[in-house]
């Protein structure tokens, strides 16, 4: 009883803590900024529905690698391999989705896309575990063995694409992604958010998610109080290739096809700055989902005023690059613990 | 300016970011024709096909009258078709968007600098000796996948004595990684007569190689595009250098295409510019000081 | 020249509007050993660190041979000839020994090359001063705790400092380097240097200290010196101070039942610090080990718990012979470990005190297919409460926690594992004599529930209270075995010491 | 191995570590077993003193900038803008030159060029100063500033160059890489030896050296020793600016030229790899100068082979990505500290 009371008294003084939420969220106050600027700026070009519509739909895939992204970083890890895996996958689930298509009589495309996803979130696992296998067991940088799959996965792609695309045969694939929920919310925004409520369900209230900070944090102290930290990052290299599967289906079925050259470059980047915008730390070990999920919406909105106002097309990166530094460098810093 | 109240009208012109000059000089000619034709304008370039779509959405959603569409590829088919349904006039600027259909095309033929590239090669030789060919397989299917198959085609069927005796890939088309890939191609073979190369920055990287190593096998070597860099080593040396056309300004035809059609004119519906070559008889035609690439 | 070499006037500092230190006012003499005491939690660290740079006041001045000085960093503390020995440990593990010993104030040449060759020599002059066996060219990091205090320590010598800061610099040391220690500083005094010393061991205080001040919820409660014409000051009345009531007299020891064997080890060697170590434990024991530096006790625990891999010897459980292949698998088994070094081992510091807490034993806040955060925050408060941790909140992040608070989160964290076999390194390091006894209640009640219980200590005292029997280790082999009735200090100093009985 | 594994355990000093320099120098072994092997397979086309300095000279840009990121990544931060930062600092390098080389008379075009390389170096310490700035003074992740910076580079750059290349006109200037020592020796493997060597001796026998490890080990330490933990970390951005510099002068003079788009891409990460390759950790604090030179060359030997045996132009890469994390697996790992 009197425990419980206690509790409640120390719960009450957490809530109340204005410096831990200024910390955690400045990077609203930031993106609000960034918004009510670009509004007056830009006018209704941007302050317009369907403009949120298409930065949210635009930034889906990105926003679903970057989740898997900020457990990966958040236990102490990176993964570069992420956009090539996605070519690789990708290619599978075509593969498969057609293969089973020409097999079943058209009715049954469904049942083909359902194997094609399938192969694609196996194979995903499958991949992130070896990575997370090699890191772990062979003790090597994950940068160096996520940089070599990056090269390998891509590589194996153009071998077996010869260089170029795979295009879906199975009408209803397109579907997936070209659809719209009551007509209005295009369905990878639907998707984008039931991930990230999954995602912040995962790193917040499950023994796994809890593990992966204290492995990024302090792995020895982790190892010592009895965790399997090996096993821990193993889980979060699957856990980011299921992402890449979500997000190459996605991406796939918008396209209807997947180009061994062309799709998925420098994903790897954009999903570690989003992360890293969003206030996760490269060091591991402290980070939030909320916080990448503004991180992804940051990028995305900077992307979508460039687009929009017309910047001249040599000097567009520079001015993104420099918005982005500037949004992290406007977030409240935490104190070093 | 010289316009004619179509001025108001937006044209939307997405191309994909530069990793070569030659698509980098494709956004700069696009930029100058534009803004010299007084368009209101948007050019947007995207790193891949995902990010095009995106961008497409957001120029469909500015609403403007007719969208230029340089495409990474046919992947940017489901989103150029979104441009149509809209009803947006569709460009569609060098490389295909299968199996949609756009409004208008207009091109240049990957395939043909293979295919031109084969035959001068052949021609030099005397119809047999040793080639390599240096590609860039990230330039992907629709570019270096097209030329290298023009090339191995041709010689297969024009000049069957000649033998392909090594395949290269360098990372990028930048001169200094062609350098490297050659020097060590010109370790691995002794003896070389020809170089089909599908890039003219790549060119340039490659002949740095055979200089530097002092080489004097090889007779004939090509490239593709059109970079002044490459133009200028052509009068410089014994070996044939020459350059399968295929001029970045093919934008320019587009982007006064565009113009026209706010005017009101309906131009071709198909444009293949074909490829030709330049090489030390008739490159002072093609030098241009003042162009970047 | 003034009368004081520091002056701490009307110090404030709070952290996040919770006030941990109010008006503090320290005087420290020239040539003196100035003791500051206080409960865990009081704010002795907090004050420390205001003087050496690491945080800066809330308000109050420092004035250092009379003259007002400001410290807004730890190299502008060092200009104004302080040296500080910190409570966690702050090496650079990447870094060998005589490069810690001079970071920052690396000798050179008059070409600015780096010379080692001195440093190491200086080095290991002063590791023989003090009587320690350590290669100056060893790596940190592969260093055990003690050996890094002993290198924190001989680096705030070699710095020619006038004000020594010492936050509980004899923590993870044992008896015999503690007085070499002590005969540093009695010379450091002899030179006029002022010594800040903390530390919960009250005996100590007694021997070495000149004066003390002592902290209450971070407030002054006295300043006074230990040797007056009335008497000496005794441990019992400086405990008073911090506590506010008695605690030293309480008896911990509690008879309890000694059951069957669990755990049997046999010629186990692990590290090279280890060799051939036989011993048997049974339900409800408490069996100690003690010893000097370098005796093995550390690897002893971790070969154990399966942190270090065994070479030769086995290791039974109920006459079952087992293998820890890692610490996940010993915990699975019921093995518990407390491990030394809290700052790398024990505390995670991007995690909260109630997340510290839970840690080991998330598997059984079940909800749902997660974690009952509710649950976990009672078991937390339970603890919270029982162990007397002092926390600003549970939701605070563990490095918010003063040392000895942290330390009792990490002992939390085992306890609630609900261990069969219990291994303690060091338990009561750095917890204040109060909550000592408390712990030391915790392992009692431990024992009497028939948990085997391992106690690694240096701390004689510590041993002689608790152990039902003691294993007396000296190079990595057990030396000798007491009985409870056997042990007394004496008699720990000579097998220690590599000396045998009788 | 296990032996070994055990011998680092138990050697606490530095002399007599057996594990230690196996741990530290395994590189050579592996890097030797791969030229054995290529050699048995490949012959005199791979086996051949002209080779073997075409592999060296082809390497010495690459060698240059991964000495400047060891010292960044041995501080524990990372420098991702390098290769724009090269194609900015190449332009400026050939703009003064030829501005001064059309001033001056034509025997003076050694003085145009002298102002050429110090306008370089200026500007490249200024600009690796700026990185380190607000790093260090803004708390924002060296990943993300440098990430802008890649952006913000190559943009300018592109903008001021027209998307076009620079050509130098003053015909010395050429010389500088396109010349031998003793006629035989390429002089940019003299530059690399030089560097290398001083590199060496500031990380082993520079205060500023043992800085770097100590900051980037345990940053809270170094700075409680009294460290000006964060000048240490401008002076490591300011040096990877200067090896910049010096890699761009160059390569500008090999190629007589600097191109906007495609000159420097990707030089960033294959500079980290061979750091992390030559046993540099990612997390800072530990690594050698003389592992990171082992690194660059077995990167450099594994791409000349590949190149030698003809290997599929679509599965090189793969082969590659391969080779490289099997070099780092089988190397003996220092146990975590
Ligand atoms: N309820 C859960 N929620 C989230 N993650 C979990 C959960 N249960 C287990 N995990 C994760 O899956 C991993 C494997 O689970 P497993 O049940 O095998 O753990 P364990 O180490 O055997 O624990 P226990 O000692 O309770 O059996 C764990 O390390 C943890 O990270
Ligand atoms: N960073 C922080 N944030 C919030 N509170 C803090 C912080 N650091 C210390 N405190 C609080 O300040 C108080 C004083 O801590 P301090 O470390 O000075 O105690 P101490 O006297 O050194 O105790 P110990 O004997 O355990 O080392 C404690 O209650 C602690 O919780
Ligand atoms: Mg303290
Ligand atoms: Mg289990």
């Amino acid at each position: 009883m009197i425990v419980n009371q206690k509790v409640a008294e120390r719960e009450r003084s957490m809530t109340l803590s204005l410096g831990k939420v200024w910390g955690q969220y400045s990077i609203i106050w930031v993106l609000l900024g960034i918004i009510i600027i670009a509004s007056i700026f830009l006018g209704e070009s941007f302050l317009d529905i369907q403009n949120f519509v298409n930065i949210l739909r635009n930034n889906a895939i990105l926003g679903i690698l970057a989740l898997g992204m900020a457990f990966i970083i958040i236990s102490g890890n990176i993964d570069l391999s992420i956009g090539s895996m996605l070519v690789a996958v990708g290619a599978i689930a075509i593969a498969i989705t057609n293969f089973f298509g020409t097999l079943f009589n058209p009715e049954l495309g469904w049942l083909a896309i359902v194997f094609g996803i399938l192969a694609a979130l196996i194979c995903s696992a499958v991949f992130g575990a070896l990575s997370g296998l090699i890191v772990t067991k062979g003790r090597v940088p994950s940068f160096i063995v996520t940089l070599g799959f990056l090269s390998i996965y891509r590589s194996v792609s153009m071998y077996f694409m010869e260089g170029g695309g795979f295009f879906s045969n199975v009408p209803a694939f397109t579907k997936i992604s070209n659809s719209n929920l009551f007509g209005i919310i295009p369905l990878p925004i639907i998707y984008f958010a039931i991930i990230a409520a999954a995602c912040y369900y995962i790193a917040k209230y499950t023994r796994f998610g809890r593990h992966v900070y204290a492995v990024g944090s302090n792995e020895k102290a982790a190892r010592l109080s009895g965790i399997n930290t090996d096993r821990v990052k193993i889980l979060a290299f699957m856990l980011m290739g299921l992402m890449v599967a979500l997000a190459v289906i996605i991406e796939t079925s918008r396209m209807n096809s997947i180009n061994a050259t062309s799709s998925g470059q420098g994903y790897e980047l954009n999903a570690i700055a989003a992360v890293v915008i969003g206030g996760v730390a490269m060091n591991g070990g402290r980070g939030s989902i909320i916080g990448v999920v503004f991180g992804v919406l940051l990028l995305g909105v900077i992307s979508n005023i460039l687009n929009i106002a017309g910047v001249d097309v040599f000097l567009v990166n520079a001015i993104k690059g420099t918005l982005v530094v500037l949004a992290v460098l406007l977030q409240r810093k935490e104190a070093v613990r | 300016t010289k316009d004619s109240g179509s001025s108001k009208d937006l044209i939307g012109i997405s191309v994909p970011q530069a990793p070569t000059g030659w698509v980098a000089a494709v956004q700069y000619y696009a930029d100058k024709t534009a803004k010299e034709l007084g368009m209101n304008y948007k050019l947007l370039a995207s790193a891949d096909p995902n990010e095009q779509a995106s961008q497409i959405d957001d120029l469909i959603n500015m609403k403007p009258k007719i969208i230029i569409l340089f495409p990474h590829n046919d992947q940017v088919a489901v989103a150029a078709q979104k441009i149509m349904d809209a009803g947006i006039t569709l460009i569609n600027y060098d490389r295909t968007i299968n199996p949609a259909k756009p409004d208008y095309y207009l091109a240049g033929d990957n395939y043909g600098i293979g295919v031109e590239g084969a035959k001068y090669i052949a021609e030099k030789l005397g119809n047999k000796g040793d080639v390599i060919i240096n590609g860039i397989a990230a330039y992907g299917d629709a570019v270096n996948g097209a030329r290298v198959k023009g090339f191995k085609e041709t010689i297969a069927k024009v000049a069957p004595d000649i033998k392909i005796i090594g395949e290269y890939d360098s990372p990028n088309g930048a001169p200094e990684s062609g350098l490297k890939t050659m020097t060590d191609a010109l370790q691995a073979n002794k003896k070389i007569d020809g170089v089909f190369s599908i890039d003219d920055e790549l060119s340039v990287g490659l002949y740095q190689a055979i200089k530097e190593q002092n080489r004097t096998d090889i007779k004939v070597m090509t490239g593709g595009g059109g970079a002044q860099s490459y133009f200028k080593l052509m009068p410089t040396t014994d070996i044939w250098l020459a350059s399968a056309l295929y001029s970045p300004n093919m934008i320019i035809d587009c982007v006064k295409m565009a113009d026209a059609i706010l005017k009101g004119e309906t131009p071709k519906a198909e444009t293949i510019v074909p490829s030709k070559i330049v090489d030390k008889n008739n490159v002072k035609d093609y030098i241009d000081a003042s162009s970047p690439y | 020249m003034s009368e004081y070499a520091l002056k701490m006037i009307d110090i404030d500092k709070s952290f996040d509007t919770v006030p941990v230190l109010k008006n503090v006012s320290l005087f420290v003499r020239p040539g003196e050993i100035h003791a500051l005491l206080g409960e865990n939690g009081a704010g002795k660290t907090t004050l420390m660190n205001i003087l050496g740079g690491v945080i800066e006041a809330g308000s109050g001045k420092i004035e250092i041979g009379g003259k007002e000085v400001s410290i807004h960093s730890p190299s502008a503390s060092q200009h104004h000839g302080i040296a500080f020995i910190h409570q966690e440990l702050n090496v650079v593990n990447d870094l060998y020994v005589y490069e810690n010993m001079f970071l920052g104030y690396e000798l050179t040449n008059k070409y600015g090359r780096i010379n080692a060759k001195d440093m190491i020599g200086r080095s290991r002059e002063i590791f023989d001063y003090m009587g320690v066996k350590l290669d100056p060219k060893a790596m940190v990091g592969d260093l055990d705790a003690s050996y890094k205090q002993i290198i924190e320590i001989a680096k705030a010598l070699l710095r020619n400092a006038n004000i020594i800061i010492m936050d509980e610099p004899t923590s993870s040391l044992t008896s015999a380097e503690i007085e070499h220690v002590f005969e540093i500083m009695r010379n450091l005094k002899e030179k006029w240097a002022s010594i800040i010393f903390i530390s919960h061991k009250l005996g100590e205080v007694v021997e070495i200290c000149d004066r003390y001040t002592v902290l209450r919820n971070g407030e002054k409660i006295i300043e006074d010196d230990i040797h007056k014409p009335e008497g000496t000051a005794t441990p019992e009345m400086l405990a008073r101070y911090m506590v506010g009531r008695d605690v030293l007299s309480v008896e911990v020891y509690e008879e309890h039942s000694i059951g069957e064997v669990i755990l049997q080890v046999e010629n186990l060697s692990a590290h090279p610090d280890l060799k051939d170590v036989s011993f048997q434990l049974r339900k409800g024991e408490i069996l100690a080990f003690t010893g000097l530096l370098g005796d093995g006790r550390t690897e002893l625990a971790r070969a154990i718990f399966g942190d270090l891999k065994i070479h030769s010897g086995s290791i039974k459980v109920s006459g079952k012979k087992i293998v820890n292949k890692s610490p996940e698998k010993a915990r699975k088994r019921k093995f518990g470990y407390v491990p030394d070094n809290r700052k790398e081992n024990g505390i995670v510091k991007d995690l909260t005190v109630t997340e510290n807490i839970t840690l080991s034993t998330l598997g059984s806040f079940k909800k749902l297919l997660g974690i009952n955060r509710k649950k976990e925050n009672e078991v937390a408060e339970g603890f919270v409460q029982s162990l007397r941790i002092k926390v600003p909140s549970l939701d605070s992040y563990i490095t918010s926690l003063s040392g000895g608070n942290q330390q009792k989160a990490v002992l939390a964290k085992w306890l609630h594992s609900k261990p069969e076999i219990m291994i303690f390194a060091n338990p009561t390091q750095g917890v204040d004599v109060g909550a000592k006894n408390e712990i030391y209640a915790q392992i009692m009640q431990l024992a009497k529930k028939g948990v085997a219980v391992m106690v690694m200590s240096g701390e004689a005292q510590e041993v002689i209270k608790i152990c039902d029997r003691v294993c007396v280790m000296y190079h990595g082999e057990i030396k000798g075995e007491l009985d409870r009735t056997e042990c007394t200090e004496e008699a720990l100093m000579i097998l220690s010491t590599g000396g045998s009985l009788n």
